[in-house]
């Protein structure tokens, strides 16, 4: 056996044994799910236990709390928790956008001080990007950050803030000129801390019925000019970095899985035990019709992924493939939600809580949930534009 | 195809007063500050509202009149049951009703002599025909009577805890039959609140086992399958109208917004990519409105109304599905929070499509009856 | 035995044993469908044969030609051809737009002059409304009329004029002033002889393949002025009270059918008939789940008509039912056409002219037709935006 | 499920070069202005680019080298039909190499020697597996070979006129076998045109009987069985590469036109109402092409190929003939006219569609592949 291989059966012998019992109630399917503080703790626990085993950061350096070991035995951890469908890394922005952007561009004092905290979820992290009524457009971040002295003087407010009640620090973007030459030169980046006096975080009900994401408020909020990432005016440039990473673009990221992830497999077991008047829901033929042709969406899409590694396949409209990756990913997944829940006869009506509900009433949380992304970092409406203009040159309105 | 279908549409001038009536009434009695605050509360209805409904002689309208009822039949229902679901009522009285076609079809004259009148005067009814495994065939009943004893339990049961009385299917030596059994025969401990979507809606597991019935409170025989089905018809029709009056509202929640939020400079109503779903909301309100009132029609001529009933119940199910998932999408972050009404009638849409069959059950149910086997 | 009912008997009996034999080329299904010389005389003998047999214009008035019979025999004559599915009154444009709106506004002379021969199919009738470039707005006539001592003098362009090659008068919309107060105002309405020189038809071949729909020139055309009806200026007044004929709101016209209506039934035939991999298309659980979407769509269109008869079930939004009826019915048509094709198996891919084409390859062609119906008279888009602004009162662009 | 699909994706550097080539001169030989004129001749092909064809070595890509081929296998054909259907090619192309496949897959040494130099050089080829019902079952034979002499008619044969060979499906004893039959044992009266949707092809109906056929004519047995299914399955890999061909062409008509029209003072492209299924439409092609090249690397590496190729036709089918009834509806009065090229799409998408099993004919044999019995 090769030393990969070997390395994989100790992995998922790991995975196995220490997988956290499955809770009594329903955990989060990522990291802005994640609304309770039972969820929060067990998903805590989790990513600690990982990170003391280590099995998480393990290409990052050793001297900030890293493995330093090659990528791509962090690759096999993911790949094996993606398979066995152990509980996500739960510290998301810190693993993915906070935790590579520090590595990239911090000082040393930075990493020595953030990083082993991010890794072991002893200190949580969040984004404050998006704003209310600006959508996705961060170029119209209207958050104002003042300098006097030795800090910034913060007003203004976030959305989607997820994990904010719990989060230790904030990746912030914040106007610092508003008379800068365009609207992107005039930001600043921050990794803010959230205990500053005048920053409170509201947590916002979802239509789940469920918190887990909050709007946070900065009121004459205090943050130490040391916090900036960056000169003042170089925001827009680092949050754009930061996005490489989220995107896995640029790699650098620590690891794990950050999310469950939604397969049509889970649909077509869902179809092998629920009913439908009766009868396995497999054997209905408009189900059995629905199926495959979610199956070979599906897997149209995981072949996109494969073809555009070919760069021949993909010279006719270079970005269509990467532009189109959201909305196709999202409205494909709220359509296999609303489509799971009609598997279910008349359980169907069932909820999060009740004893009866079909594998606890998952599938129409996530039908739910499935709109945070349809609407969330530019609705499926917007997102079509953008395809038609940029990919299509179709005429801007 | 079998014989032509019949485009029969009667409405009559007391139905018409009904609905004026029940569209005043609805909306003054059910703002959605209310719907909220009752989601909150055990019964899911506010006790003076439901006396006025009383008083209104709504309970009463497919009650024949040596009950007390006013004997305008079912179809004279829909228009109410469409303003209540315009208004996300809850409550008994969809119930009650479905429970009342149980007696008026199946039960012996003692029987609805003891409580059609009660029924009249304000008491709630429901039935119990559902059960664990998701079925929506009502022939598929666990639940057994032997020496007059129940054994099994029933789900999806609206209202067990305020109904007075409880239609119960079950097999007796295999027959099927219904116990008429006043709720106060089952310990309050067999009762227990399911979870459901709709949270304006109250629904019960009830556990049977060791709960008596006397003879006298039973159907049986041909009595027993007329109610049956006399009572799912009238569940069909009646959830069909409810989420008729659903779409309505739902459009009028999305028009408002797409009338007031602008986005890039402009309204976001005038962009094409919200307007016309919108407009698709609107053909599938009446498109589905149609059928409900045709199959009313029908039932009223005492025609057979199978294929009209699963129609307007498939045609309704997924246009209020089809609008309130546009009406979250459409009110972007907002439409995300559970302040945001769109989530309401998305989970009123849910309840109906899965309650008496879903839409792909019933086109299905209309293959061999359109197509032939 | 009623009279009436003894009158269908009659009417049944009668258009059983004289219809025409079944034609050796695919008939059209509309009046704009009319493409060959032998579809139009085919058509055109049968109207003649069909008046002459006293069932056509029952009751238009006897001494124009008509039978000064109740409208209640015309209505019977009418659903029986429509049953029996007899060839259509090919002089549509003379029958439902030009003859209602002759004897309502003509003159004694006119009314000598014209409706008779609108009854025989002797005299054909075009329309002359839309122009190239403008779609269904009228008030964008271009078409020049210049007064000319006792002529007016016409310059411009008509589209869709069928029959145009075939018609001895034409209705025509055209502008006598350009500077009137409003764009309506300066619009004349005319009776004008196709002879005229300067007038020239020129046929439009269809994606169909086939010709049937025109575009009409007019170079310096002249038209006596008597063939104005109608006051100068008044012609947009005329023209809108010709549509209401058209519609069939307000009655009037000469009876009889004026297309081959399709049916989702006939689909419904046709899959019991047609093989899909060797079984009858109607055993295919796809086609059947198709077939009762369709048949419940097509109900509740019927049920819409149905319903508009009681006002009380349409004081929501009264205009709902009304304007969306072309929209519904045009892209049901063209759905159902497509959906036709897909039960034939292999011989889907074949079409007119074929030997072993199923019923002709008159499915295919009507796939193509059915686009004249999305497009023509306000696209569907364009009527999707109609409703939404004016029964849903949403912002206009 | 079975066991999980496999996202297998390779392209060779000759594919690539083929491709290369494939879109340069298919561009070059076939303007539209040239379709339109080939669709007036009776071949629908020029000699002269036939030959440019020929000289390229396109007809011997799949052809094993000892018969003079680059033996580059059938996925360095996708390109290739891919830029023809891009460029709506009539001409024998694909026929040819659905005979290859027949001949590569099942033909003995001698037949492949006779037949696969003369293909290679230039000679077309063609297949005759359809019948009259429509089938797409090509077990459903009922053309009979009994002592030497045919009985029965094939349908829809591409290029039967120009063919020098057509590859016949019959039945010997009730067994499947193909005949290898030179066109000119056929009396050219037996072969009649068929009128098919799409004018850029020519389909023949061929009356068989009392055609002779040499026992050494014959591919019987196992290797007839593996014919069969190796050229349905090229089949429906060549189809699905034409049509995501067809489907790139639409959408450039399309997007060229949403830039140039002007409706109520805008560029009409700027209308969500056309814009946003102009992107549907791209989304299909690059579904359906992912589809297409994943089938295609399965075949390269003798993968089981059924599952992706029927997903690749499906996908592809659905793709092609959505984007072309748009075209036509997007391109208004225009797009009713013959004049308008939207409908040459069209009909190649219908075309497309109905040959070797539509889109739903896919979906459900895919279902106890994916899912079981």
């Amino acid at each position: 056996m090769s030393e990969l291989a070997e390395f994989r059966s100790e992995v998922s012998a790991w995975l196995s044994e220490n997988r956290p019992a499955e809770p009594d109630f329903l955990l989060p399917e990522t990291f802005m799910e994640v609304g309770t503080d039972s969820q929060f703790h067990y998903l805590r626990d989790w990513q600690q236990q990982v990170y003391e085993a280590g099995y998480l950061g393990m290409s990052w350096p050793r001297e900030y709390g890293g493995g330093g070991k090659p990528q791509a035995l962090q690759d096999i951890v993911t790949a094996e928790m993606a398979r066995l469908n152990t509980p996500f890394m739960m510290n998301t922005i810190g693993l993915n956008w906070a935790g590579p952007l520090i590595l990239s561009r911090g000082s040393e004092d930075e990493k020595q001080r953030y990083i082993q905290a991010i890794l072991s979820a002893s200190e949580i992290w969040c984004q404050g990007f998006s704003e209310p009524d600006h959508g996705s457009d961060l170029g119209s971040v209207q958050t104002r950050a003042v300098r006097d002295g030795d800090d910034y003087i913060v007003n203004g407010s976030k959305i989607w803030t997820s994990l904010g009640q719990h989060a230790k620090h904030m990746i912030l973007l914040a106007r610092t000129d508003p008379d800068a030459s365009n609207k992107y030169a005039g930001l600043s980046f921050f990794l803010a801390p959230m205990e500053s006096p005048g920053i409170e975080v509201q947590p916002i009900r979802k239509l789940t019925g469920e918190f887990g994401f909050n709007q946070t408020f900065f009121n004459d909020a205090r943050i130490p000019a040391t916090c900036r990432m960056g000169a003042e005016g170089e925001g827009w440039q680092v949050a754009m970095s930061t996005l490489t990473f989220e995107r896995g673009v640029s790699g650098g990221q620590a690891g794990g899985t950050s999310m469950i992830a939604m397969k049509v497999a889970d649909v077509v077991e869902l179809a092998r035990r629920a009913k439908r008047h009766g009868k396995p829901a497999i054997e209905d033929p408009w189900v059995r019709d629905q199926l495959v042709r979610f199956l070979s969406e599906e897997q149209g899409d995981r072949l996109a992924t494969a073809r555009a590694k070919h760069p021949a396949l993909v010279v006719d409209r270079p970005g269509a493939l990467a532009l189109s990756g959201k909305l196709r990913h999202t409205e494909h997944r709220r359509r296999l939600c609303q489509f799971a829940i009609a598997l279910q006869g008349a359980n169907g009506a069932r909820y999060m809580g009740d004893a009866q509900a079909i594998e606890g009433g998952k599938w129409q949380r996530s039908y739910f949930n499935a709109f945070s992304a349809t609407i969330g970092g530019g609705t499926s409406q917007v997102q079509a534009n953008i395809i038609g203009e940029r990919v299509l040159g179709l005429p801007k309105h | 195809m079998s014989a032509e279908l019949k485009n029969t549409m009667s409405f009559s001038e007391e139905q018409s007063m009904l609905l004026d009536t029940a569209v005043e009434f609805c909306k003054a009695a059910s703002p959605i500050a209310e719907v909220r605050d009752l989601v909150l509360t055990d019964s899911g209805v506010r006790a003076d509202v439901w006396q006025q409904i009383v008083d209104l002689g709504w309970t009463g309208v497919a009650v024949p009149e040596d009950f007390g009822g006013s004997d305008l039949g079912l179809a004279a229902v829909v228009p109410l049951a469409e303003s209540m679901g315009r208004h996300l009522f809850g409550g008994p009285f969809v119930a009650t009703q479905l429970a009342t076609q149980t007696l008026v079809a199946g039960a012996n004259a003692e029987q609805q002599a003891h409580w059609l009148p009660k029924i009249v005067a304000g008491s709630a009814a429901t039935i119990a025909f559902a059960e664990n495994d998701g079925s929506w065939d009502l022939q598929a009943i666990s639940t057994t009577l032997t020496a007059g004893v129940l054994s099994g339990s029933k789900t999806l049961v609206l209202d067990a805890q305020i109904a007075e009385l409880i239609a119960i299917s079950v097999r007796v030596d295999g027959q099927v039959a219904i116990a008429l059994l006043p709720s106060a025969a089952i310990p309050t401990t067999q009762i227990s609140r399911d979870v459901v979507l709709d949270e304006t809606r109250r629904s019960y597991s009830v556990v049977l086992d060791g709960v008596r019935v006397e003879p006298d409170q039973l159907i049986t025989g041909a009595a027993a399958a007329a109610a049956l089905q006399a009572t799912e018809q009238a569940a069909w029709l009646l959830h069909a109208a409810d989420a008729c009056g659903g779409i309505h509202a739902t459009i009028d929640l999305v028009v408002e917004y797409l009338n007031t939020r602008t986005q890039f400079g402009r309204k976001i109503g005038s962009y094409q990519a919200l307007k016309h779903p919108t407009v698709d909301m609107l053909m599938g309100l009446e498109r589905a409105r149609s059928h409900v009132y045709h199959a009313a029609s029908l039932l009223s001529a005492q025609d057979d109304a199978e294929v009209a009933l699963r129609m307007a119940k498939a045609e309704s199910d997924d246009a209020y599905n089809f609008a309130a998932d546009r009406a979250i999408q459409f009110h972007g972050g907002f439409g995300f929070t559970y302040e945001c009404d769109a989530q309401l009638y998305l989970r009123r849409a849910l309840w109906l499509q899965y309650q008496f069959g879903d839409s792909p059950y019933h086109w299905a149910a209309l293959q061999p009856l359109l197509l032939g086997n």
